[in-house]
């Protein structure tokens, strides 16, 4: 037993979180600000616990393997927990002030569903964490707004609707598929696909399609063209912070799965899917970087945007390589936190301005320069510009694909990286160069301006000093793909 | 790190510091003047440190420190740190002396600005130093594309500095624009040369077709930053921006980043013969067809910027020629007479308030020292024997003697002459003739925009006689020879100058009152002057012109608006309704699995 | 009955589903169709344990829970929608698009 | 045993055509419920008496009172008989029809009867709660997590603002319900030590 609590602490503590604030909530209800706050820092001391527990090990029977990788995502997705906290805690006290326990319970069960989905090595186990990954998030999508502008808790309604309908039909489709390749190979481990027949003969024609139903249910849950409809009407309509939090972390969890399946236990049956990962990675960047040029609602532009940078990181997926797959967590977690600061400020700014279109961000520098140079600064970073996180992003990945000659692909992406550099510079361009019809300073709450101040010191760290990032990937890579 | 080393890093690290302290306190930066001298004091120290290095520096050695700064697979692929060179050490000085002189004429030329504004602008003047500075000491490519990149950044904010202009706004987003496209060239170099060698030196040995790659890709870049056919579209709309911007960016280190990229990688272009030919051609169309387009301005301002990438052109003519020092050195003349022309123009413009030609003349009287010290920039510029900008242009066409058939020499000779021509053209309007109703009120700039001028001035006169010494230290042939080149050169820029009298001097009391009397007598030859300008070089100007805006530009242009109108197209497939969404899943799933066991 | 025979019915139970999915306005009428589609997996699940063993009967019951899970979470989607639009047709729900 | 199998096979297609056709949404309800009952029968053909016996009290029991009560609180002013027109109809059909089509012949193509490998020993009720409660408990304790996160979640989107909790007491009895049954086997695998 003291194994398990060893190898489960963290999830543990996530959980036991989630426990005490809503029984905190029932007995004592609050309605100020408090129980963000002890959530928040509570998740970082489970974060803080993270480097000095050493957990590493497996479950019987090996569905749950606790290493390296399984390190390396916990601390990325307890990082974008604290971050999705700490921006929700002035929205949730202002707008909902009766209903804050529900919205950090059910975000911690969606966190303590992306941890152990890390470490899953069981199509078991998978499923049933990417649900748990799931569910929350389909109602925080829906989740409070009755008392904002007339339109907003018909969008809100309408984003969560959207997630969980083309959710549902993924799950349906990721659990026929897998019915079919876990019969076929008579096991839930994740591994290699057995073929039964004579050597060398392949798959059986229903495995592939199991496989390739199950690619594309993951290829849902990343936002990966053409399972990518939801992203930007969920982005437009759900709550911001909450957003800021679903545009990063299930799709690191996601990109993980993937990397799991794919690189981990698929590895030899690669001519099945790596042309479709092909196909899609190159269909995400085409897709979201021109639907996104005429957006004219940032949460909009930066959904399409979001579904670009998934291309560029199925993209470093597709390499199979070691140092492929590093680069993809590199890519993961700098986009963590550009995205998460993006999101910020734009809520900032809308909490003030009334809205997220760009013309209401307008001239947002002048209000906040503060403000308007972060968000500068996350563009610059979601463009690929040097220095900040985002450029040795950009430039590991293409620099890999390159290396494992998936050179048309990386022609096609940094092409479109210039026509990305267009619409996240109309963006910088309206809230430097236009004049705003509003002259109010925007003032941030203390919580958020903190979350903003921490995307803003790890996206320009990492810029300037991407080293140590770059080696904690290479180690965490190495425990899903052996080799260089 | 040696002593040598440390100063190098110096020049780079105190601008910086600066600009820091600028941007994390804003009670200082919105004083205004306390920001302004911090950032002043800062160019100081990186200028002082700069010459400290220049007289103790060795010819031909070469040192460096590095610390690794990207580990990928416990491999360090890429470090950061400062290369001290021949060449470095001498773009250092020039990128650190003109920024010094730019930022000291911009304490009186910008004073009109609010005090916050004044304190941002500096700020990025420190700021772009430190770029540039980064730049220049880059021990290998990838430090120098962070540096370019940064660069390009700082000059879309100065560019943009007035953004309540929407001319200007939109002049910062076209640089941008322009100069980011062709930056994807050196991430696809970068990426090649990463491939091919699994680091980014610039002394790498590759095979020809590699080189040749890589090389291309390399040009490609400076094709856009140094403003070379067909991408120099936003040099002349850059001209928005404040007039020591232009003087600093626009004429003397960011666009001669580009040239400075190729001299850099000379051992790479070495290995290249092809990507040379290509350079060869494109930097002597530039120039000449620059140099048709800078006749026909109006605005005194875009005169020079047409002159600058007529100008680049010639170094990119040059480096293709396969002299990586003729390039460098009229890099470094260059920097210093276009700096002193653009300085001097701002101090026109701020006398007269108005960049136009038409609304100056007569000037001479009114502001002597400009006039003085702009003659002698332009005289420069146009290759007056004795000047700096003679030595180094002459030794620039003496490289290109008999290559490709002298058709690239012949070139460039032309574009010495009109060179000379318009530039005489720019003296006459500006200065000579009768006073015009603004320059009525004019009056000699004060002592802060002045002694920048003089400054500059001195090297612009005196600079060429240095091309020895900088040669020795590159490691490179150089000598002054009597032969055809500078014959020809001398006497085409006289006879430019002369033409520019003829043409334009008439009917007011040019500065060569006697000499045109003289000649003016036989108005025979007048005449002849007359019309060759009227239906020859008008005539050529007009094709050039028109071939610039309605097919370089309109193709950008076009370029531009066919994206957005695509995407604007297709996002009408985005429907809103579930269903569509479901059925995207669904047919997506069946495709790809349909796909899968088809194959 | 054979596994090929069991396997043929789940994909036509899955289809059917995927019918009802891309057509059908209620949204109730959607959730079934769902059902309809976990339904045909399980199916799937149970054919190959029977016939194959491994470990389907024991995923079945996780995808039961997890469709229960489901259904309440669309339901209350559904109820909210209801509650919004005062109606349940699926593409009431499509004002943000483009 | 033949017969019975071709019957319940054929019961659950048709019930499963009558769900997604039916224009009455409460019918369509009824014939889920009538294919979940053929699957339940065919579950018990297939040695898995245990789910047949959770489908049957799950969904028949749990799912389907939910969906008619889905139903009903949607529908309460125009009772049962929703406009039922499809959108795009044809097109659903086309790509319903080329999903069967390749997963027909995926299941044909991959010839499974070939070299008849050996019905196993099946699963029993002890067996499957042994791996549930041994192999997969971490698995087990996640659906209890998950049903947990379904359960605030739906009373969270059922509440209404002004307090008055429509339906969310059912919906919270339905979870619960679907607790229970997904944690029988578990009270079976105890019982099953017991003796």
């Amino acid at each position: 037993m003291s194994q398990w609590i060893q190898l489960f602490a963290l999830e543990f503590a996530v959980v036991a979180i989630a426990a005490l604030v809503l029984l905190w909530d029932a007995f004592a209800p609050r309605t100020g600000r408090a129980v963000g706050w002890i959530t928040a820092l509570l998740l970082g001391g489970v974060l803080a616990a993270s480097f000095f527990v050493d957990g590493s090990g497996a479950a019987p029977h090996g569905v749950f393997v606790r290493d390296a990788w399984v390190v390396f995502h916990e601390r990325l997705f307890l990082a974008a927990g604290i971050l999705g906290v700490l921006g929700s805690i002035d929205w949730l006290a202002m707008r909902t002030p009766k209903r804050q326990a529900e919205y950090y319970a059910l975000l911690l069960f969606s966190l303590a569903g992306m941890m152990l989905l890390a470490g899953a090595r069981d199509w078991i186990l998978l499923v049933v964490c990417f649900e748990l990954m799931s569910m929350p998030l389909y109602v925080l999508c829906a989740y409070g707004k009755q008392d904002g502008p007339a339109s907003e808790p018909k969008l809100a309604a309408e984003a969560g609707l959207k997630l969980f309908v083309t959710g549902a039909a993924s799950s349906g489709l990721t659990l026929f598929g897998l019915a079919l390749v876990v019969g076929m190979t008579g096991t839930s481990h994740i591994g290699p696909i057995v073929t039964g027949g004579p050597v060398g003969s392949g798959p059986a024609p229903l495995t592939i399609v199991g496989m390739l139903f199950v690619l594309a249910g993951f290829g849902f849950k990343v936002g990966a063209v053409p399972f990518h409809m939801w992203v930007p009407d969920t982005y437009q309509g759900a709550p911001t912070p909450f957003v800021a939090f679903l545009s990063v972390a299930p799709k690191a969890a996601g990109l993980a799965t993937l990397a799991i399946v794919l690189l981990g236990g698929w590895s030899a049956s690669s001519s099945v899917w790596l042309p479709a990962l092909l196909v899609i990675a190159g269909a995400s960047m085409v897709v979201g970087n021109f639907f996104a040029l005429p957006q004219t609602d940032a949460r909009r532009l930066l959904g399409y945007s979001g579904i670009a940078q998934i291309g560029y990181a199925l993209l470093a997926i597709a390499t199979q390589s070691r140092g492929g797959l590093a680069m993809t967590l590199f890519f993961v977690a700098t986009y963590v936190f550009t995205n998460l600061g993006v999101f910020f400020v734009l809520h900032a700014a809308a909490e003030e301005g009334g809205g997220h279109t760009l013309a209401r961000i307008a001239g947002l520098s002048k209000r906040s320069p503060w403000l308007g140079g972060a968000l500068l600064v996350f563009l610059l970073s979601l463009a690929g510009i040097p220095f900040v996180a985002g450029f040795w992003a950009k430039l590991f990945v293409f620099m890999e694909a390159w290396n494992a000659g998936l050179v048309t692909l990386v022609v096609l992406g940094v092409a479109l990286a210039v026509v990305g550099l267009y619409y996240y510079l109309t963006v910088a361009r309206s809230t430097y160069m236009a004049d705003g019809d509003r002259s109010t300073p925007v003032r941030t709450g203390f919580a958020l301006g903190a979350a903003i101040v921490v995307c803003l010191f790890f996206v320009v760290g990492l810029g300037l000093w991407p080293k140590p990032l770059v080696e904690a990937a290479n180690h965490a890579a190495a425990g899903i793909v052996s080799g260089r | 790190m040696s002593s040598l080393q440390s100063w190098a890093a110096l020049a780079v690290l105190v601008p910086l510091a600066a600009a820091l302290l600028c941007v994390v306190l804003p009670p200082l930066r919105r004083a205004g003047k306390p920001a302004a001298a911090l950032c002043i004091l800062a160019s100081l120290v990186a200028t002082a440190a700069s010459i400290y290095l220049l007289t103790q520096h060795e010819a031909g050695a070469v040192t460096r420190t590095e610390v690794p700064w990207i580990v990928l697979g416990g491999k360090a692929l890429a470090s950061i740190g400062v290369n001290v060179d021949g060449v470095s050490v001498v773009m250092l000085l020039v990128v650190c002396v003109v920024a010094l002189c730019v930022q000291v004429f911009s304490l009186a030329y910008m004073h009109d600005e609010t005090p916050s504004s004044y304190g941002r602008y500096f700020t990025l003047h420190a700021l772009f130093l430190f770029s540039m500075n980064t730049l220049v000491v880059a021990p290998n490519l990838l430090q120098l594309f962070a540096g370019w990149e940064l660069v390009g950044l700082t000059s879309y904010l100065l560019i943009g500095f007035w953004f309540h202009k929407p001319s200007a706004a939109r002049a910062s987003v076209k640089a941008f624009w322009m100069t980011k496209l062709a930056d994807m060239g050196f991430v696809f170099a970068l990426l090649a040369l990463f491939v091919a060698t699994r680091g980014f030196d610039w002394n790498a040995r590759l095979s020809t077709e590699t080189a040749t790659l890589v090389t291309a890709l390399l040009f490609l870049a400076v094709v856009g930053k140094s403003a070379q056919f067909p991408l120099h579209v936003w040099l002349p709309d850059a001209m928005e921006g404040p007039t020591p911007v232009s003087a600093l960016l626009h004429a003397a280190t960011m666009v001669a980043a580009g040239v400075f990229l190729i001299v850099r990688a000379d051992p790479l272009f070495a290995q290249a013969p092809a990507t040379c030919e290509v350079m060869l051609w494109v930097g002597s169309i530039t120039a000449l067809f620059a140099a048709c387009l800078a006749l026909v301005q109006s605005d005194i301002k875009k005169v020079l910027a047409y002159s600058t990438c007529s100008q680049l052109g010639y170094m990119v003519a040059a480096l293709g020629a396969g002299s990586a020092f003729a390039g460098f050195f009229h890099l470094g003349t260059h920097a210093f007479f276009k700096a002193l022309l653009f300085l001097g123009a701002g101090s026109v413009i701020h006398a007269v308030h108005s960049n136009e030609l038409a609304d100056m003349g007569g000037l001479r009287r009114k502001m002597p020292v400009t006039t003085l010290t702009f003659g002698i920039g332009a005289l420069s510029l146009a290759g007056v024997p004795g000047l700096a900008g003679f030595f180094s242009k002459d030794f620039v066409l003496a490289q290109l003697e008999g290559k490709a058939g002298w058709i690239p020499w012949t070139m460039l000779m032309a574009t010495s002459f009109l060179t000379a021509f318009y530039m005489g053209r720019v003296l006459i309007k500006a200065f000579g003739g009768a006073e015009s109703a603004k320059a009525h009120h004019a009056h000699e700039s004060g002592g802060a925009m002045l002694l920048p001028l003089v400054v500059l001035a001195v090297p612009a006169l005196a600079a060429g006689f240095l091309g020895g010494v900088l040669a020795e230290w590159s490691g490179a042939e150089y000598h002054v020879h009597l032969g055809l080149t500078p014959v020809v050169a001398s006497c085409l820029a006289i006879a430019g100058l002369l033409g520019a009298v003829m043409v334009f001097g008439r009917g007011r009391a040019a500065p060569f009152a006697g000499v045109l009397e003289s000649l003016d007598r036989a108005s025979a030859v007048d005449r002849t002057w007359s019309g060759l300008y009227r239906h020859v070089l008008l005539g050529v100007s007009a094709v050039a012109g028109f071939v610039d805006r309605y097919f370089v530009d309109g193709l950008i242009n076009a370029v531009g608006y066919t994206t957005i109108e695509s995407g604007a197209r297709v996002r009408r497939l985005q429907t809103g309704r579930i269903h569509d969404y479901a059925m995207a899943v669904v047919v997506g799933a069946l495709l790809i699995a349909l796909w899968g066991v088809l194959r | 009955m054979n596994l090929t025979h069991c396997l043929l019915l789940a994909s036509f139970l899955f289809c059917v589903g995927v019918y009802g999915l891309l057509t059908r306005r209620q949204a109730v009428a959607v959730l079934l169709a769902l059902e309809l589609m976990m339904n045909a997996a399980n199916l799937a699940f149970v054919a190959f344990a029977h016939f194959r063993g491994g470990p389907g009967q024991l995923f079945v019951v996780f995808a039961l829970a997890i469709t229960v899970a489901e259904v309440a979470i669309g339901l209350a989607l559904v109820m909210l929608l209801y509650r919004r639009h005062d109606d349940t047709a699926l593409d009431r729900a499509s004002e943000t698009q483009g | 045993m033949t017969l019975l199998f071709v019957l319940a096979l054929v019961v659950t297609a048709i019930a499963a055509v009558m769900v997604v056709a039916a224009k009455n949404l409460v019918r369509a309800v009824m014939a889920l419920a009538l294919m979940l009952l053929g699957t339940a029968v065919l579950y018990a053909l297939l040695e898995a008496p245990f789910l047949a016996g959770v489908q049957v009290l799950t969904y028949v029991g749990g799912v389907v009172t939910l969906m008619i009560f889905g139903v009903m609180v949607t529908r309460r002013h125009e009772g049962a008989n929703a406009p039922a027109e499809r959108i795009h109809g044809f097109r659903g059909l086309v790509v319903a029809a080329g999903m069967f089509a390749l997963l027909a012949w995926a299941v044909v193509a991959s010839d499974l009867e070939r070299g008849a490998t050996p019905i196993v020993k099946p699963e029993t009720t002890r067996s499957l709660a042994t791996a549930l409660l041994d192999d997969h408990l971490v698995a087990f304790e996640v659906v209890s997590l998950l049903l947990l996160a379904a359960l605030i979640g739906a009373v969270v989107l059922a509440r209404r603002r002004d307090g008055r909790d429509e339906g969310s007491a059912i919906l919270a009895a339905a979870s619960r319900e679907a607790i229970d049954a997904q944690q029988a086997p578990a009270g079976s695998a105890h019982g099953g030590d017991a003796r």
